[in-house]
């Protein structure tokens, strides 16, 4: 009885051959959802600080260097691969890829730096009109702690200057 | 010294030489076919011979309790069995004849399992002494299986000589007599103890114990116990092939060696379709199996020494 | 000779042990996974065992964390050099979510010197199995940080002899990639 | 028994005791009572009116009400209702009655708050640490309002060892973990053994405690939360965070797309197939049987397959934010999972078959870690470990979500309460899961997959939900608050309540077969620990001599 439930167990497995795939040869077709590392087009990216609000890893780093530059930051070490970036990105400038073979010895490979420029607003300062994208993002469940205080501050930002290193990364305020 | 000393020395040597180089094989092929088993591709076949020169080149951290008696026990265990592939017959008969007996032969076994004893006990972490506690147990129960296999076949050739017990002494008497055939089960279904795998690899079970005594051992100390586990996988199917399955020799000296190599081969395919299919077997169970069993070959003694 | 033969063997017969420090599991099922039929790492000599002594490579998953971090480091210590540690998923790489939380150190290489990045969450197995054909110099990494930089200030108003293009076009004709 | 009959047999035994009762509907309770009665209360709820365990949580309300609060949640499974019993402690430090004498289920639950939030159970058993590690100094609770989630406080001591108790007489102790090849996680167990047999333990674990719940109160947003919840465990991650969407939507009132409540039904069943087969094949490699482990892994791979199809990765589907999915099912993706379905289930019923008569595994399974009813309903052991118990509690057919209530399955019991039964239940239990996702597609409406939400939600109104996890209920409990995440969000996993009852399951037992006991609960620490036995094998720790040792393997040879 045990033994017949033995060999029933070894022709089940090898019934099904030799599955093994050939990976690092021949890869697998990647499924059309698949979410890899996020690629930053700066070509599209107008810097609202969308992504930077809505990363749950807090990874993406969004901070003025002057009047003009704004740099957005991703650091890619801590990255989840959630998606929510490419989501909730009003300018869809940030595409899921499909890349997932990111090993590396040095952890700064991974990360994407964009210098954006900003033009603002002669009177306001600011870089949108009222009805942009940022309340499209705040009706999704957008963060609303310091939009209502009339200041552009971005968590990262507040971050980075309490702490101006992040993770070995030196990061230029000025 | 004799030519025919020298002949034996010879005959022991080339033993050995044929156990190093065949026992990395003989685990390949093991785990080679346990992948194709579990469908999966597996390692090349010379994957062991690659481990073991890995770990050779390997620091050797010397962290145990007594590291002189680690030492110690390391070529205790490699020693003994490589002694005992000299008294092991491979091809026609056993080379080292005047060397030693069956006893002796049963004594260099039991001498490793000692040594291995020795290891977890020098080794000293809990992990060590619970593996050493149950390699004890089951060397204790499970050796004399092979006592009484190899009295048998004394018994029915009048001698302990190692070139008549070990070429199928077992049957020696009347064609097939009762208590070969007895012997011949018992070791069957117990000869998964003897190489220590699973089901019965429990002093080393890796998912309970860590590999038990061995687990404070690293690098080339470490290449030297897996290298004695490889060779006990070879000399215990070398044993069971010389005094089970006698039959197939020609006489030529490299074809009875390449007959008694596939024999054995035949053995360790075996020995892994039992260990792919089976689940670890707890000490207690084991022990009760191995009583029932030493009951069962006690008889087979008794009958042995009426003749049948 | 048998030296450097044994050095040779280190990439062919990489014993690993696997360390959570506390993540999630999602990377260490992702890691039993590559032991698994359809990927069968043992065919590059990869074996899973459960003593650091024995081991060559130690796969972190999961952060630092102030509960774990003494004893990963003893792991760590207990292993024989040569050896290699892996910091799988990107909690171990960068701390993931909660890297600053309170009980969190950060990631694995604050206290344990990283020798590769497996970033993912979790990695796919084809990840990890690069990951490692990385390491043994199967294949070439294929990563490399991306830094797209302003070069000019592009507006008219700084330099109206520069505006060439359309519109913002002109912006990025002086954007590098790094 | 109906709601408010529950409310009037409280207030008939208790009167004034009882202060104020919200019943939001739809299977949900708030009893505000007085903390003075709150011991008399729990234990009225829980022997009385037989109800389950669920858990405890404290809260810091100080900012909103100046007081801390204090909830024991229970469940009537027969009325599918979760009832939970609230009270505001004012003093200072705050104190309340432990119920664990009562309760016994509520131990940990009061140790955690005890530790987090600085809550006194008076009258505790065993108040020792339970969550933070080692070195944290005393009186410094980091769930506390007034501590940023990175703090870390001055007397923050590396070394300090952990105070294990004494073993017993004649006992010597084997540390088990926290790195060990069958525990996926760390966790630590000092296990106090006689000869092989184990006599006790204790158990010293949330060593992957993350401080998720500080962080989702501090620092990550309502729609952030979903992906860290995800992460509380990597195996039934969508578990969490689809229970944790539907604490939220419950406490602000919304309720998903139809088309959704389908999507997030499916995706939960294929985390129950893939975790299930994921448990069978662990088991295997625990008892050292390889082949069934390849085996059932390799069935499993093509639902990761599917699953990276569907939702863009094998395992962290970032599945639910607040009021919907993400991931739609297109015609193909249907076509293609209902061929992987049937494939799984052909092989996979071929493997039960020959399983069922394999004597070798049934002599490391049957008869081992046994749990009874009554330690079933004392500890709150829940999922496949109390269903194989004979316990018949399913939170997806009594308190039902999603679609569950719109389709029919069969929920498995066992009858032995040992490792056999669990894994008989569980292979059972994935024809069941077969069947639910069949029944999903073919009845899934069209319609959207998001709701558009309103800009805020409301402040201060609680939610909570129970989801089944392939490892029993996974409770979620939130406070919804300002600044767009909640005021309090509070997770007890399944292997929380199941690794309580380990203790119980293991004594008396052979050594080796405490590692496929605490297999077969499926632990998942990372789940109980979210938010904590240290000693790695390697380190030496021989805690008797080795003269003893020797001469207790002496003792045992002779």
């Amino acid at each position: 009885m045990s033994l017949l439930s033995k060999f029933k167990e070894t022709l089940i497995c090898l019934r099904a051959g030799k599955v093994t795939l050939p990976y690092p040869r021949q890869a697998r077709p990647l499924p059309e959802r698949f979410r890899g590392r996020p690629l930053f087009d700066a070509m599209k990216c107008i810097g609202c600080a969308g992504c930077a609000n809505n990363c749950p890893a807090r990874e993406i780093l969004v901070y003025d260097v002057c009047q003009e530059v704004r740099i957005l930051k991703y650091l890619g070490r801590r990255c989840t691969y959630c998606g929510r970036c490419a989501d909730v990105c009003p300018e869809k400038a940030i595409t899921m890829s499909k890349e997932f073979e990111n090993a590396t010895d040095q952890i700064g490979d991974i990360q994407q730096q964009l210098d954006l420029f900003m033009s603002t607003c002669q009177r306001c300062g600011r870089c949108f009109k009222e009805p942009g994208p940022l309340e499209q993002l705040q009706m999704k469940g957008y963060r609303a702690d310091d939009l209502g205080k009339e200041r552009w501050i971005y968590r990262s930002k507040a971050y980075l200057e309490s702490q101006p290193e992040v993770d070995d990364i030196k990061i230029e305020l000025d | 010294m004799s030519g025919k000393a020298i002949i034996e020395i010879l005959g022991g040597l080339a033993n050995v030489v044929i156990v190093l180089i065949v026992a990395p094989f003989f685990e390949g092929v093991l785990r080679k076919l346990t992948a194709r088993i579990q469908s999966r591709q597996g390692p090349p076949l010379w994957q062991p011979y690659y481990d073991l020169l890995k770990l050779l080149g390997k620091e050797d951290i010397e962290s145990g309790e007594s590291p002189p008696m680690q030492r110690f026990a390391v070529y205790l265990s490699f020693a003994a069995i490589m002694t005992v592939a000299c008294l092991v017959p491979f091809g026609s008969h056993a080379p080292a004849n005047s060397i030693g007996d069956v006893l002796v032969l049963i004594y260099l076994l039991t001498l490793c399992g000692i040594a291995t004893m020795l290891a977890g006990l020098a080794a000293g972490s809990t992990y060590s002494l619970i593996g050493m506690n149950r390699e004890m147990m089951s060397l204790i129960t499970l050796e004399p299986l092979l006592v009484v296999a190899m009295v048998i076949g004394a018994i029915h050739v009048h001698s302990f000589r190692l070139d008549q017990v070990l070429a199928g002494s077992v049957y020696a008497a009347a064609g097939f007599p009762w208590s070969g055939l007895i012997m011949l089960g018992v070791m069957l279904v117990s000869f998964q103890a003897f190489v220590q795998r699973v089901p019965f690899d429990i002093a080393e079970a890796e998912t309970e114990i860590m590999e038990g005594p061995l687990m404070e051992y690293s690098g080339p100390k470490l290449a030297l116990f897996k290298y004695v586990q490889m060779a006990k996988l070879v000399i215990y199917s070398a044993l069971f092939v010389a005094l089970f399955i006698p039959w197939g020799h020609t006489g030529l000296y490299p074809l009875d060696v390449l007959i008694h190599l596939a024999k054995c081969l035949v053995m360790v395919l075996g020995v892994t379709w039992v260990a792919a299919t089976h689940a670890r077997y707890r000490m207690d169970q084991a022990i009760r199996f191995y009583a029932l069993l030493l009951g069962i070959s006690v008889i087979a003694l008794g009958m042995a020494v009426y003749g049948y | 000779m048998l030296k450097n033969l044994c050095q040779k063997m280190f990439g062919r017969s990489l014993w690993v042990y696997h360390a959570n420090s506390g993540g999630c599991n999602g990377c260490d099922i992702e890691v039993l996974n590559v032991l698994t039929p359809y990927y069968d790492v043992e065919r590059f000599g990869i074996k899973l065992v459960g003593s650091p002594r024995h081991a060559d490579v130690m796969l972190c998953q999961g952060p630092a964390l102030r509960s774990t971090a003494k004893a990963l480091k003893r792991a760590y210590e207990a292993m024989p050099s040569p050896k290699l540690v892996f910091a799988i998923g990107s909690c171990a790489s960068g701390g993931g979510l909660w890297y600053d939380t309170y009980n969190v150190i950060g990631p694995v290489d604050k206290i344990l010197p990283v020798n590769f990045y497996i970033p993912g969450c979790p990695p796919r197995p084809e990840a990890i199995i690069y990951g490692v054909a990385v390491a043994v110099g199967l294949v070439d990494k294929k990563t490399s940080p991306v830094k797209i930089k302003q070069l000019e200030l592009p507006i008219p108003r700084y330099h109206p002899d520069q505006l060439s293009g359309e519109g913002e076009l002109v912006v990025y004709e002086k954007a590098e990639k790094v | 028994m109906p709601a408010h009959k529950i409310i009037e047999r409280l207030k008939d035994q208790f009167g004034v005791a009882i202060q104020r009762a919200d019943l939001p509907g739809n299977g949900r309770l708030f009893v505000f009572v007085d903390s003075a009665a709150l011991k008399s209360i729990c234990r009225f709820v829980f022997r009385d009116l037989d109800a389950r365990y669920v858990t405890s949580i404290g809260s810091d309300d100080r900012p909103y009400s100046d007081s801390f609060l204090v909830a024991h949640h229970f469940a009537f499974d027969r009325t599918g209702l979760l009832c939970s019993l609230l009270t505001h402690l004012t003093g200072n430090p705050p104190k309340v009655d432990s119920i664990s004498k009562e309760v016994p289920a509520a131990n940990w639950a009061e140790r955690e708050f005890r530790d987090l939030l600085g809550i006194e159970p008076v009258g505790h058993p065993y108040p020792k640490r339970l969550v933070l590690p080692d070195g944290w100094p005393e009186g410094k609770h980091p769930l506390r309002k007034d501590v940023a989630w990175n703090y870390v406080p001055e007397g923050y001591d590396e070394d300090r060892e952990f105070a294990f108790d004494e073993p017993p007489e004649g006992c010597m102790v084997i540390p088990f973990g926290p790195f060990h090849p069958t525990l996926d996680e760390p966790a630590h167990f000092r296990l106090y053994v006689e000869g092989e047999m184990v006599r006790g333990c204790e158990y010293r674990g949330f060593m992957a405690h993350r401080g998720i719940e500080k962080l989702g109160e501090s620092v990550l947003t309502y729609n952030e939360i979903p992906m860290a919840a995800e992460r509380i465990c990597g195996i039934c991650g969508c578990v969490h965070n689809v229970a944790y969407a539907q604490a939220v939507e419950q406490a602000a009132a919304i309720k998903p797309p139809p088309r959704a409540e389908y999507i997030r039904t499916i995706m939960l069943e294929l985390e129950r197939l893939h975790s299930h087969l994921l448990w069978v094949g662990l088991a295997c490699h625990i008892v050292g049987f390889d082949t069934l482990f390849m085996l059932s892994f390799r069935i499993r791979e093509p639902l990761m397959w599917m699953a990276e199809k569907i939702s863009g990765n094998r395992k962290t589907y970032a599945l639910c934010l607040i009021g919907g999915v993400r991931w739609d099912f297109t015609a193909e993706l249907k076509a293609e999972l209902q061929q992987v379905l049937l494939k799984v289930e052909q092989e996979w019923r071929a493997v039960v078959e020959a399983v069922a008569g394999d004597r070798n595994l049934q002599k490391r399974t049957l008869g081992i870690g046994v749990t009874s009813p009554e330690l079933v309903k004392n500890v709150g052991l829940i999922g496949p470990v109390a269903r194989a118990a004979g316990v018949d509690i399913d939170c997806r057919r009594d308190h039902p979500y999603a679609a569950y209530d719109r389709v029919e399955f069969k929920v498995i019991t066992g009858t032995g309460g040992d490792v056999w039964s669990r894994l008989l239940v569980r292979a059972q239990e994935v024809f069941e899961s077969i069947r639910i996702i069949r029944q999903c597609l073919e009845k899934m409406p069209e319609g959207p997959l998001q709701l558009q939400l309103p800009d805020e939600l409301p402040i201060g109104r609680m939610g909570m939900s129970s989801v089944e996890a392939p490892r029993g209920e996974a409770h979620h409990f939130v406070i919804t608050g300002e600044n767009n995440r909640p005021r309090r969000w509070r997770v007890r996993a399944p292997t929380y309540q199941n690794l309580q009852g380990i203790p119980a399951m293991i004594k008396d037992q052979q050594l080796a077969d405490m590692t496929i006991s605490l297999g077969s609960i499926d632990p998942c620490f990372s789940c109980t620990d979210r938010m904590e036995i240290v000693d790695i094998r390697s380190g030496k720790t021989t805690v008797y001599t080795q003269e003893e040792l020797r001469e207790m393997a002496r003792r045992k040879v002779l």
